[in-house]
Formats: C-alpha cells, structure tokens, sequence
C-alpha cells in the first residue's frame, strides 16, 4: 500500500474472487456459455463444412478472412465508442473517402507509403471532426455521425468523381499479399485488436473508456477526462476507417467513390453488437467483437455455400442476427442459472453462517 | 516470406475448354425490377438446356459482389460466371482466382480485365438512342426548343455512362434544347419527389429522361400529380431499361414515349449459351454484342416488352 | 392489513441474501427492521413490493397467500413501498411523479391541475417545500426523497414501507416525517420502517426485527424493547459512541483550504479555511446551499469568481479534473447519478483514480490494486469483499462505502477531501469505522476533511469544527467541543442576522 | 437560485411554478429559443424563397408535404418508441411489404379498404414480432429491428418478385386526392400527429411511455406497463409503416418491392432525433417531431431549387443536420442562462434573508 498507513491493524482476511478451485472441465463450460455466439459460430462452420464440404478450404477462408479483417479494423474502434456510450456512424463513408484519397495520391504518382499515410490522416481528421462534435460540444453522435456519413460521401464523390484504378502491385500487396501465409489484412487487423484488448483490460485509460460509458458524469467527478477519451475514440475511429479504406482499394484495384463501403457502417455496428457490446455503453470485450465480427462474415458465406437463393438470403440472414441475439441472450440466463445451481450445490456443503 | 498475392496480375492463360454444367449469374442489382424478370428467363434458358443456374445476392454493394464473387470462386461445382460489374477495375481483381480455379470468367455489360468472354451492350449507346428519340421528337413537336429535366445517376460508372450519353446525345440531336437541371434520382420515390421539386422552378419543362428508368416513373407520376394530362401531346417522359408501369402507359397512349432496352429473352440467351459455348471449345461466342432497343408506342413487339416485366 | 412472511429466502448468485426470513407486521403497527449494511432488508422490501421475486418461502396479505409478488400486484393489495434507490422519473415533474401508475383521469386524460393540487397538498402534509412542476431530475438528491416519501402517502396504501427514508433528509425534515408516522399508523395503516438510526427506532417503532446476514437474528415480543436490545443484537455487542478530539483551529499555519470570496451564485461570495488535519463540518437545513458550495469548491460547477487555495497555492477549480490536481477529491451525495459506475466491479469504482498511481510502467498492476482494495474494504467492513462483483449488487450502504473508498484508499492521495452527506445509509457499526478512517488520513497526512451532513449526531461526532450554512450564506463557525445537539439545531433556525459573525 | 425558497416557513403558501405573469413578448422569445429547429425552418424557407420565389409555390408545398406526411406517419409511432427508450430500424421494409401486399391485392381485384386494410395488418404484424422479441424477451432492438430490416426486404421481393402496378383511381386518390385542397396523406398524417400528441401528453399510458423510456426500472416498481407499452408501440409502428407503404405505392401508382423505402429508416430516425427526441430515451414531443420532419423535407427541397449540384447537395445536408442539431443544443444552453439571468434578477428584487 502507498502512502498511508492505517494505525489500526487490518482486520478480515479479503475474499477472493474465486473461493474454489475449479476443475478445467467446469471453466471449459463456463467459457463457452459465457461466448454463445462462438458456440454458434463453431456450430455454423461445423454445418456448413459438413454439408457443402468448402467452408474450410483455405481460398474460401482466405477471402473471408479478408472481408473480415476490414470490417475488424473499424469495428474495434467503434466498439470503444459504443463502449463510451457513443455512436459512430460514419465509418462507411469514411473509408469511402480514405480509399479515394489514396487511389488519386497513387495515381498521381505518389509512393504507397505516403498514400496509406495520407488516407489515415483524412479519415482521423472525420474522426476528429466527429469527436470535437460530439465529445467537446455534446451533440448528438448519432445525428452528428449520420450528418458526416452523408457529407464525406459527397465530398469523397466530388474530390474524384471518376474511380482511380489500376495501382502497382506495391500498393496491391497491402490487399492481397500475405506473410508466411497468412493475409497482411489479416495480420494488420490482429495486431490492432490485441492492442485494443491490452489497452481496454489493461491500461487505466481503458478502465476510464468503460466509466465514462457507465456514468458519465461521476466519470467527471472522478477526474476522468470524458471529453478527451471519447475525442480520440472518435479520431481513431476515423484513422481505421481510412485503413480500411486503403486495404479496400488496394484489395479492389480500383477506388469507385460512390460504392466504396455503402451500408459498411451497419456492417460494423451489427457486427459490433452481436459480439457484446451493448449500446448503452460500459459493456463489451475485444474478444466479443472478433467473435461478432467473424460471424457476420461466415454468415454470408455460409449462405452462399449452402445455395440460398437471393431473397431467401436476405431473409436467412436476418433471421440469423436475431437468432444470434437471442441465443446470446438466452445462455446468459442459462449462465446465471448454472451459476446459482453451482453456489447452491456448494453452500449445502458449507453452512451460511460461516461467511 | 511475403507474398504479392495472386489476386491481380496478369491473367493466367486459358484453361482448356471443359463442358459447363453450372453457370453463376452475378447481377448485383438485386432490387430492381430486371433483377427478377432476368433471373427468371435465365432460369427458363438453363433449364431448356439441362444446366443449372445460381444468383449471387450482392444487394446493390460492391464489397458484398466482391465478397460473393471469392466465395463463387471457391465453389467446386461451379463452371462459370457471368458477372455485371458495379466497378469493372475491382471486379478484375478477382478474375484470376476463376482462371485459376479451372472457371470461365465472363462479363455482362462491359470488359472487365482477364476475362474469358464478354456479353456487350453499351451504356453511352443506350443514353444516345434515348436521346436521339426525344430530339426527334422535339424538333417534330416543339420545333427544336424545349426544356429538359434528366434524372441522372451518379453512383456507378454504369450510370455515369448512361447519363453522359443521354446529355451527349441531347447536344447532338436537340441542339437547341436547354437542360434545365440535372438531379440524382434511381428510384420511383427518388423521381418523383426530384421531378416534383424541379417543377416547381420550372413548370414548363418538356422533356424527362431518366437514366434508370424506374426513376421515369416516379418522374411520369410527379407530372401527372403536378396537374399535367397523363397523355399531354407536349410531354416526353422517357428513360433506359424497360418498367412495366412506363411500358403499360406508353401502350395506354399516355405521354411516356420513349424507353430503350436490352431485352431480357435475348440477354438470357446469351447468359447460357456464352459459357456454353466456351464449355465446347466454340471461340465465337468470345464477343457477344446485345442489341439495345428503342420502344415506342409503335414498337410491334410492346406486348411482349410487358409481358417481360410481369410474368 | 397484516402481513406475514414465511421462510422468504432470497439468492443472488453465490450471495444468500436472504435465508428463511419470518416476519409479521400488523396494522397500526409501526414495525421497524434493522441490521448492518448487506444484512438483507432491502431485499426483504423487494421481495414485499414485488421488485423481485423471492426464491422460496410464501407471502400472506390479509389471507391472500402468494409465493411472489409483481409491482402491480402489490399496488392492488395497498402496498406502497419508499425503495432505497430512489425509483422517479427525471424528465418527469414532481407532479407527474407521484401519480405515476395512478394518475388522476377524467375521460381518459390526466387531470394535471388536480394532480398538481394533490401533490401540493400531500407535500405540505409532511411540511416539504417542493415546486409540483419542477422536473424531478432538477432538484437535489434530498428534495426527491421529499418527493418519494409524497408518492407513497398518495396510495391510499394500507402497507406503508420506507426504506431509510430519512437519508437524505435533514433533522428537521424527519422530524416532519417523524410526527406524520404515527398519524398513518393511528389510521390503520401497517408500517415497515427501515433505518440505521436507533434514535428514530426508539421514537416510531411498536415493535422491531433485527437482520444478521441474511436471518432473523433478533425480534422484538409484545414486551417493547431497549436501545441496547438493538444495539446488541445489530452488531452483537455493545457501541460506545467515540468523539474526535478537539483540535485548535490552526489559524497561525498556512490553511490547507482557503476558500475566499467565492461567487458560488448565492446570496453573497463565500469564504472559508480548513487546516491541515482538520475536520470541518457544513451544517444546515436541506436546501441551505451546502452541496452548491462543496461542488464549486470541487470545481463540478463553475464559479463565477473568487479564489480557492490548497496550501497557500492558487488552484483553478474549473474542472473536477483540475480540482483534483490541486488536490481537492470530491464524494458526492447523489451516488447512484454522481458517483458509482453501477455495472463496473467494486474494485474499478474504488480506484478509478488511483490505478494510474498504481500502475507498473503503462500497465495496470492487478496485484497491488488487489492489496489495496482489500486493505480499504477490510478497514470499511465491506460486504460482501468482493472486488469484481458489480457495484449496483451491494447493498445502499455498502455502495456509500465504496463510494468513500474511493479517496480515501491511500493511493489516490488527495490533500483536501469534501465528503457531501458520507454516511448516508451506513449502519453504526460502519459508521465508526467510516470515521476512524478519515481520522487517520486527517492525522497522517494532514488531509483537511470538509463535510456536509443532515445528522447533528454525525456532526459531533467527526468534526472538529462545525460551520453553520442558512439560505446559501455561512453563519459562523464553533468547536465541536462546545456543542451539542441542541445548540446545534438551535443555530441553524436562528435568525441569520442575529448570528455571530465569523 | 430559482426563486429560491428553501428556508420559507412550511405554513408558507405552495411555490407556485409561474410566481410572475410573463409578458407576451417574452413568451414568444422563450417559444422560439425552446424551439430553435422552427427558428432554423423559417429562417431557410424565407430564405431560399427570396432566392428562388419557387418554394411556396402550392405546387412546390404540395410536394414537399406529401413526401413530408409519408415520413410523419412512420416518424410518429417511432419517435414514441425512441421516448420508450427503444429503436425501431425496420421501417423501411415494412413499408416495402405494406405496399407490395396492397399492390398484390389490388392486382387480384381486391377493393380499397380491404387492401389498405390487410397491409396494415401486415405491417403491424412485423412490428409485434419486434415487439415481442424485444419488450417481452428483452434483445436488443437494434440487432432485431436491422433483423428485420433485411429479412422484411427479402420477403417482400420473394413475395412478389414483379412490381404490381396500374391500380384503379379509387386506390391512387389515397396518394394524391386531397379533400378541401388538402392532400389525403397531409390530412392523414395530421391525424395521427394529433392523436399521438395527446395521447402523450394528456393520458397515463402517454406519461408511461416517458418513464418507461427514463427509467424502466423505475417504472416498473410504480406498477406501469413496462414491457405492454412499448410492445404495442412497436405493433403501432409496423402498423404505420404498412400505412405509409400503402400511400407511397399509390402516389407511385406501383409498388417495386426491392426499392419502395430503402433508406426510409434513417430520415425517420434523423428527423425524429432532429426534433429533439432524444437516443437516450424519457425526451421529445410530437410538435417537435413535425418540425424535425418539415426541416428533413424542406430541406432536400431547397438544395434542389437553390440548384445545388449532386454532391455539393449531400455536402451541404449532412452538414446543414449538424448544423441543425448544434443550433439546437447551443439556444438550449442560451436559454438555460437566459432562465438562470431571469431568476437572479426576480431574486434580486426579493432578498433572500425576507423570506
Ligand atoms: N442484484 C443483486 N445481485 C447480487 N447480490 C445482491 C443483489 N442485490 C443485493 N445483493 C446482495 O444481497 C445482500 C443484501 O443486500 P440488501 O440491499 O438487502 O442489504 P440492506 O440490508 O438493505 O443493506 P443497507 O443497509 O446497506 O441498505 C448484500 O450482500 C448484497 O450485496
Ligand atoms: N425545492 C426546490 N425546488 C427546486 N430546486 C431546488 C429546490 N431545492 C434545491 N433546489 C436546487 O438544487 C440545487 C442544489 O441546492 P443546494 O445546494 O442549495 O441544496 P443543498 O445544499 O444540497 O441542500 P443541502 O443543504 O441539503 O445540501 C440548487 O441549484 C437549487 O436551485
Ligand atoms: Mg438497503
Ligand atoms: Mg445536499
């Protein structure tokens, strides 16, 4: 302990969190009724392997791997603002914006890296633009965010209206390429999801993303700086954006601005969501949102494995989220139940009054 | 070790031909009326020739059609696709996993790079024959003046293209008509609330055309409930791809007067038989050129145009 | 109407919070439950107004038997229930409030000018001063309470039960309550009154039933009962009430809190010092500007102008985060709006600031955030102590604790502390424990402690120094040593003019 | 302080809320500083017409209220469910369905009445289904309503794959008949807009869908309906969705079941939070709500008469949204002070110590 020192003994010895030991059986069952939607998730690509034989297949996983990997890199931002209670709707639009603006440096000549560089740059300057509005002068994010993903659109179509395409294979490679294997997309988006979870779990500004979504406002008594998180949530948000965007493109050759990212930000939100993360802010874990994230990626998939046709997809699919939802929901009780069941089974065996 | 990637790059050299027994139709624009009515008649086509036939759902997005597009390309059974590209450049990223894959790559609408086949028609010819029917009819009615509302689509270079031939082909054909304004509109609701408001500004406008034609629509239904007669003989409404409510009212004598098309049958035909035919080792079918059409209330074949969009 | 529970038991996880509980209240009776903080009362309150579901044993309203209860059911038998956490509307008038689920309707639509009447009516019953049209989420934490215990007396219930609903009230507000509760009883009415304060026991209740974690550990006969029979079966053994030392106001050292000329938006600027390692006590009526001066002082409002100096040094209160980097920690009195994060673990809500001193490089140190907290929950008797069991699954007096904890751990070292009503809903026993810790601090560190309390009890018993504050103006300052209860609740109705000046 | 009477004598006469009569002028300011989104409206509607003369033309109003009454009827039932402190997504597509049932009835010779009718019903139908998932079983709406939002698109296509169109005059006079010059739609629109204010303002069950929006927990204890109210509000709202549809397809005179309200749910939403309705539940008014709606209505409406080209046109609306919403919180701020400024001189006249 720092700083003082009681004059009176402690007295009591602490409770830990866990007072037993518990088989590895016991925490395997745990882990997975507290992750439903993994449980699904293994579930579906079980199915689906089973029947179609080709979810598994490595070209399959690859380009999977790949859409997921996008939607990942903005996700994990997004998931901390909603974490902050925000919202962030502009992403799509963002990396719309950020894929242009990299495909017209490239096609006048600029090198990758001051591309890539550049694309982040203006998607963290949204982000910033988000964040200032939001954060520092307390408007309304979804208002504010659905305003930017309809004027960066614009802007994006405007700066060139036509798609610059055809870019080196230097700049492709950051799309397409892979390391001993595996996609550099995906590698990128790792990389930014474990750090994320390291600074989520781990670092005291990650606990203060969480209060400042519980309470904002004994997060300001307790001197947390609620306008300066959620701002750079905002401009981080922005700045992954932009990659994503960059990723896109390079993926794509081609950088159409009207089509780049449509519909991305319900992608992200969905998928956000689905793993955890609750909208009313303070709730969610890095691991949730991968989950979440490569379920709506495998969902797709799948259904396009398993033959669905067109309308029937869309209904499947939707079907699917709630179901997802639902599940989770659903095991949660189930969780408190076994939990309940286990203490019960437990206290039977030590008497009440010895606590 | 890092690896460029096999996704662009020159396209690997042709596979040896290899009967064709499924056919994936990738038409992204799942939400417009031709959506169904192609799929329909690709299915009837398929079926007549003993092959199967499978649709992507890439619902109006470009990663969605880039993201089914590698699935379909994994896909075992799967012979060959027919692709209508919302960007060309970025569908030609994924060419070569088909080629790759032992699969005939074919374009719809277009040339996309690396491809096996291509089944043509071109956007800026559509807007032109649009163009060159209501500058006919201009010169013939109004005497050359008159004032155009175009509903355009900037979205994708599809529309661009399409936009730029009917505003091209509007200076060549009516050079003195003045294009009074020029707004974004691809849907029904979108045309007419856009042809409501430029009414407003310009209640003596002449001339609409849509470069989607379902936009015509809402664009005819905006005149009608601006107080226009529905078959005002100084009124043009007209606009690419067929839709039946448009094609109905034009049969009806109503002041829809110009529509110009691919057609469905022709277009189905050439789904099944350019895979087919490269299946067989038959180069000809390489290079298919679908005609467009331009319907009019005289076109002896508007029934069957109808008919296309409502069976 | 009598109610009587049978064997209620109640389980939270690994937490019984309730284990076969028996309880009879009678009508016209005034039934008073007490036991230390987790003991299960509130949850016994739950269980009784239908906010949750009890896990076994039975009710019995006036021979109607049910195993469990919803609110509305409980509504249609006559129970009204005060609950701890205060259950109102925010963006709802008072009004609004205290029909809710009951309004007033002619054809269909809300009669709002009787509602507004009645509310007004019922509030000047009990002798509260609350605008009927004020939005609720506008007024302090001790007006809603008003508001609550309003809402109740509407009910026409036949089952009255207030939990501790004197927290956030002041001596003289009680005492208004105090004199109505008999009159409700004398009507009929059954009544379950919940409180940490035997003194209110003593006064109101015909009978009493003590909890001990979880169990009936203690009930009273047809006999009547003692405060020592209380205190006894409350903390199992007998409570000597300890003072601070009188301590000299250090006017010759540097204050540690100079608060000068400050324009907190009241009557007049405000001026005020503490020295190092004393403890000061704001003392007044609700209303009389107490909370606004500690939040100026805190720098959770901005002041208009005037100065605040923490050991002779300028510190510009313009942010509770600046606040905090002069040194000032702030515990406010609304906990559930203010201070606790009420679905994050204990241990993040005790030290939210104090992780960053903790810390090993940029990482958290999980092993020295446990040590600490198990040491200032220990020390604070926490129940249960518990570092990762979410913050709002404590009982109302354990949060306060918490809440507490939080500046005074030790490792988020603050050098001026103002606490706002700190040990409101905390039992005796956690009481004492509560003071000693800030005793300690006061002494080891020189930390100055500023209070503002509703109890006189309180005011003596923690405070050197006790400074008097009436209608947003400070009155005068006195040693704790040359008060007593009396002269105290004599000095905050005097006439302000005839006050002796500073 | 407010007057403040903290120390009064409890004999004292009850504070009463108005202690001044206002003059009238006042009160107009406070009205137009509490509504600064009306201030906004009419400052852009004189404005754009002295720069075009084209906006209040009748037919140029006809227009715009038309497309204006087809988002109020939607926003009404929604802007209820955001105060429940609840989201609906799903608008769009059940509009879509309400539509293409009508259309599909109309095509096999059903009357009028029976078509609107059932694709009422239809409508209301998907939105008990939200309703029950998320009143009754407590998802989360956002995942179920984006659920439902594709799935109801799917199903209407499947159901219809070809749009019904050509229906007979006795239908399309719901679109664009009007009674005393009066559009049918404008008059409908009005109705509901009537209705739902009273309903929340002067009735219980109004003020419960408030608190259940603040405060569910809170609600509950006191006895109100916390999972029938919004449960019913989200079986209202598929209702006026299905409404909606129809109207839209008889304006259209067809009913495209892949392009009747795609996007409808965001300038529902937007218009709805525009007004002052807030995310976060508790807050809002129907006057608000209509002022939201004319704002997104007028809005598009003016770029186009101002002759805004394509991309400068979502330019200036995604920032004229925020813009609008800034406008809003920064008079809400003024008029805080104002209010604050007022008090303390009334209380400058009564010294505190004579009371
Ligand atoms: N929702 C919950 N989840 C888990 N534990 C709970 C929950 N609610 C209450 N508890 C536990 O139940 C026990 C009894 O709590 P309760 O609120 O009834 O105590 P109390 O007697 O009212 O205390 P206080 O005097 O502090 O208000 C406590 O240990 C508390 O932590
Ligand atoms: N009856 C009331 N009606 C409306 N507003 C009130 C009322 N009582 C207090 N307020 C407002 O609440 C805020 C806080 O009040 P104040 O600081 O005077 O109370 P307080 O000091 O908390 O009372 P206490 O002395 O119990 O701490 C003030 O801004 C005041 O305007
Ligand atoms: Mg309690
Ligand atoms: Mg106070």
């Amino acid at each position: 302990m720092t700083g003082v020192s009681f004059t009176k003994p402690v007295s009591g010895k602490p409770v830990s969190g866990r007072p037993f030991a518990r088989p590895v059986a016991t925490r395997a069952v745990d882990f997975l009724v507290r992750n439903p939607l993994l449980v699904l998730l293994i579930a579906m690509v079980v199915l689906v392997q089973i029947a179609t034989g080709a979810q598994l297949n490595w070209q399959n996983l690859r380009g999977v791997l790949l859409d997921v990997a996008i939607i990942a890199i903005a996700a994990v931002p997004c998931a901390m603002i909603v974490i902050a209670g925000y919202i962030d709707l502009s992403v799509g639009s963002t990396l719309a914006l950020g894929g242009v603006v990299a495909g017209m440096l490239l096609r006048d000549g600029a090198g990758t890296p001051a591309a890539v560089l550049v694309a982040i740059a203006v998607g963290a300057l949204v982000g910033a633009v988000n964040g200032l509005l939001t954060a520092w002068l307390g408007l309304s994010p979804f208002i504010v965010t659905l305003g930017t993903l309809t004027a960066v659109r614009g802007f994006a179509q405007l700066l060139s209206p036509y798609a610059p395409s055809g870019f080196g294979t230097s700049f492709t490679t950051l799309g397409v390429g892979a390391v001993n294997g595996i996609p550099i997309p995906v590698l990128i988006a790792a990389v930014i999801v474990i750090a994320a979870g390291v600074f989520l779990t781990l670092t005291p500004t990650g606990r203060h993303v969480f209060a400042v979504g519980v309470n904002r406002e004994a997060a300001f008594l307790s001197g947390v700086q609620t306008r300066a998180i959620p701002f750079w949530l905002f401009t981080l948000s922005g700045a992954a954006a932009g990659l994503a965007g960059v990723i896109t493109v390079a993926r794509l050759n081609s950088a159409p601005p009207g089509q780049l990212g449509t519909g991305f930000e319900l992608s992200v939100l969905a998928a956000v969501l689905l793993g955890g993360v609750a909208l009313t802010g303070g709730e969610g874990s890095m691991f949730g949102v991968v989950v979440g994230v490569l379920f709506m990626g495998l969902l797709t998939n799948s259904l396009v494995l398993l033959g669905v046709t067109t309308f029937w997809q869309s209904i499947a699919s939707g079907a699917a989220l709630v179901a997802a939802i639902g599940i989770s929901a659903s095991t949660h009780r189930l969780q408190h139940r076994l939990t309940a069941a286990r203490t019960k089974r437990q206290a039977a065996g030590t008497p009440a009054t010895s606590r | 070790t890092v690896s460029t990637g096999s996704e662009s790059g020159a396209p690997a050299a042709s596979a040896p031909a290899h009967p064709v027994k499924k056919i994936v139709f990738d038409f992204p624009y799942t939400a417009l009326p031709i959506y169904t009515t192609m799929s329909r008649y690709t299915k009837e086509e398929a079926a007549a020739r003993g092959i199967e036939i499978e649709f992507t759902n890439d619902n109006m997005d470009l990663n969605r059609q880039i993201s089914n597009l590698t699935t379909y390309a994994t896909r075992k059974d799967v012979d060959a696709v027919i692709s209508f590209a919302m960007d060309p450049n970025a569908v030609g990223s994924i060419v070569r996993q088909y080629r790759d894959n032992g699969k005939y790559f074919i374009s719809y609408g277009g040339d996309i790079p690396g491809q096996d086949a291509s089944i043509q028609f071109s956007f800026t010819k559509a807007g032109d024959m649009l163009a060159e029917s209501a500058g006919g009819w201009i010169s013939r009615t109004l005497h050359g003046k008159a004032k155009v509302l175009v509903l355009k689509d900037e979205s994708n270079q599809i529309g661009k293209e399409r936009t730029q031939g009917i505003v091209d082909g509007l200076k060549k054909y009516a050079p003195e008509a003045t294009i009074v304004d020029q707004q974004q509109a691809i849907t029904p609701e979108q045309g007419l609330s856009m042809t409501s408001t430029v009414l407003a500004k310009h209640p003596d406008i002449d001339v609409v055309l849509a470069a989607v034609g379902d936009a015509a629509q809402g664009a005819y239904q905006g005149l009608v409930a601006a107080g226009r007669p529905d078959d005002d003989p100084d009124t043009y409404v007209g606009g690419l791809d067929g839709n039946t409510p448009l094609l109905q009212s034009m049969k009806d004598g109503k002041m829809v007067r110009g529509l110009v098309s691919v057609k469905p049958r022709e277009m189905a035909k050439a789904v099944v038989d350019v895979p087919v035919g490269l299946g067989e080792g038959n180069a000809s079918v390489k290079d298919y050129n679908a005609p467009v059409y331009l319907i009019t209330k005289e076109s002896p074949d508007l029934d069957e145009w109808i008919k296309a969009g409502s069976e | 109407m009598t109610v009587t529970l049978s064997g209620i038991s109640k389980r939270y996880g690994a937490t019984l919070a309730l284990d076969k509980v028996d309880l009879t209240i009678h009508s016209g009776q005034v039934h008073a439950l007490l036991g230390h903080n987790g003991a299960g009362k509130s949850t016994l309150i739950k269980c009784l107004g239908g906010g949750t579901q009890p896990s076994g044993g039975r009710i019995d309203l006036d021979g109607t038997t049910v195993p469990s209860l919803t609110p509305a059911d409980a509504i249609r038998h006559g129970v009204a229930v005060i609950y701890q956490h205060l259950s109102l509307i925010g963006t709802l008038s008072v009004a609004e409030n205290v029909f809710l689920g009951n309004e007033l309707t002619r054809r269909g639509l809300v009669r709002r000018a009787e509602q507004r009447r009645r509310t007004e009516e019922a509030l000047a019953r009990v002798g509260f001063d609350v605008d009927p049209d004020t939005r609720v989420d506008e007024l302090p934490i001790g007006r809603r309470q008003q508001v609550e215990i309003a809402k109740a007396l509407l009910r026409d219930a036949r089952l009255l039960i207030l939990d501790e609903p004197t927290a956030s009230l002041s001596p003289e507000e009680s005492r208004r309550l105090a004199a109505l509760v008999p009159r409700l009883r004398d009507q009929g009415i059954a009544i379950l009154y919940v409180t940490h304060l035997l003194g209110e026991v003593m006064r109101l209740a015909d009978r009493a039933t003590v909890l001990r974690d979880g169990r009936v550990a203690w009930a009273s006969g047809e006999r009547g009962f003692t405060k020592d029979d209380l205190v006894t079966a409350i903390s199992g053994a007998p409570m000597t009430r300890t003072t601070s030392a009188p301590r000299a106001a250090g006017q010759d050292t540097v204050p540690r809190l100079r608060v000068d000329r400050l324009d907190v938006g009241g009557p007049e600027p405000q001026s005020l010092r503490v020295s190092p390692g004393e403890i000061v006590c704001l003392y007044g009526l609700v209303g009389s500007g107490r909370t606004r001066l500690l939040e100026h002082v805190a720098g959770a409002r901005r002041p208009v102008s005037g100065r605040v100096e923490v050991d002779g040094a300028a510190v510009e209160v313009s942010s509770p985060r600046a606040a905090l980097r002069g040194g000032i920690a702030f515990v406010p009195a609304d906990r559930a709006r203010q201070g606790l994060f009420g679905t994050l673990p204990a241990g993040e809500n005790v030290l939210i600031r104090a992780m960053s001193a903790l810390r090993r490089g940029p990482m958290r140190s999980f092993a020295r955030e446990r040590e600490v907290f198990a040491e200032i929950g220990a020390r604070m008797s926490l129940r249960p102590l518990d570092r990762g069991l979410p913050t709002d699954r404590f009982s109302g007096g354990n949060q306060q604790k918490l809440l507490i904890a939080r500046w005074a751990n030790g490792a988020a070292p603050a050098r001026v502390l103002l606490l706002d009503d700190p040990t409101q809903g905390v039992d005796v026993g956690a009481r004492t424990e509560i003071y000693g810790v800030l005793r300690v601090l006061a002494e080891d560190t020189g930390l100055a402690v500023l209070f503002a309390t509703n109890e006189p009890e309180e005011a003596l018993a923690l405070a050197h120094r006790v400074v008097v504050m009436r209608g947003g103006r400070l009155l005068g300052s006195h040693h704790a040593a040359d008060l007593d209860e009396e002269t105290l609740l004599n000095l905050i109705h005097q006439d302000p003019r005839k006050a002796a000046a500073r």
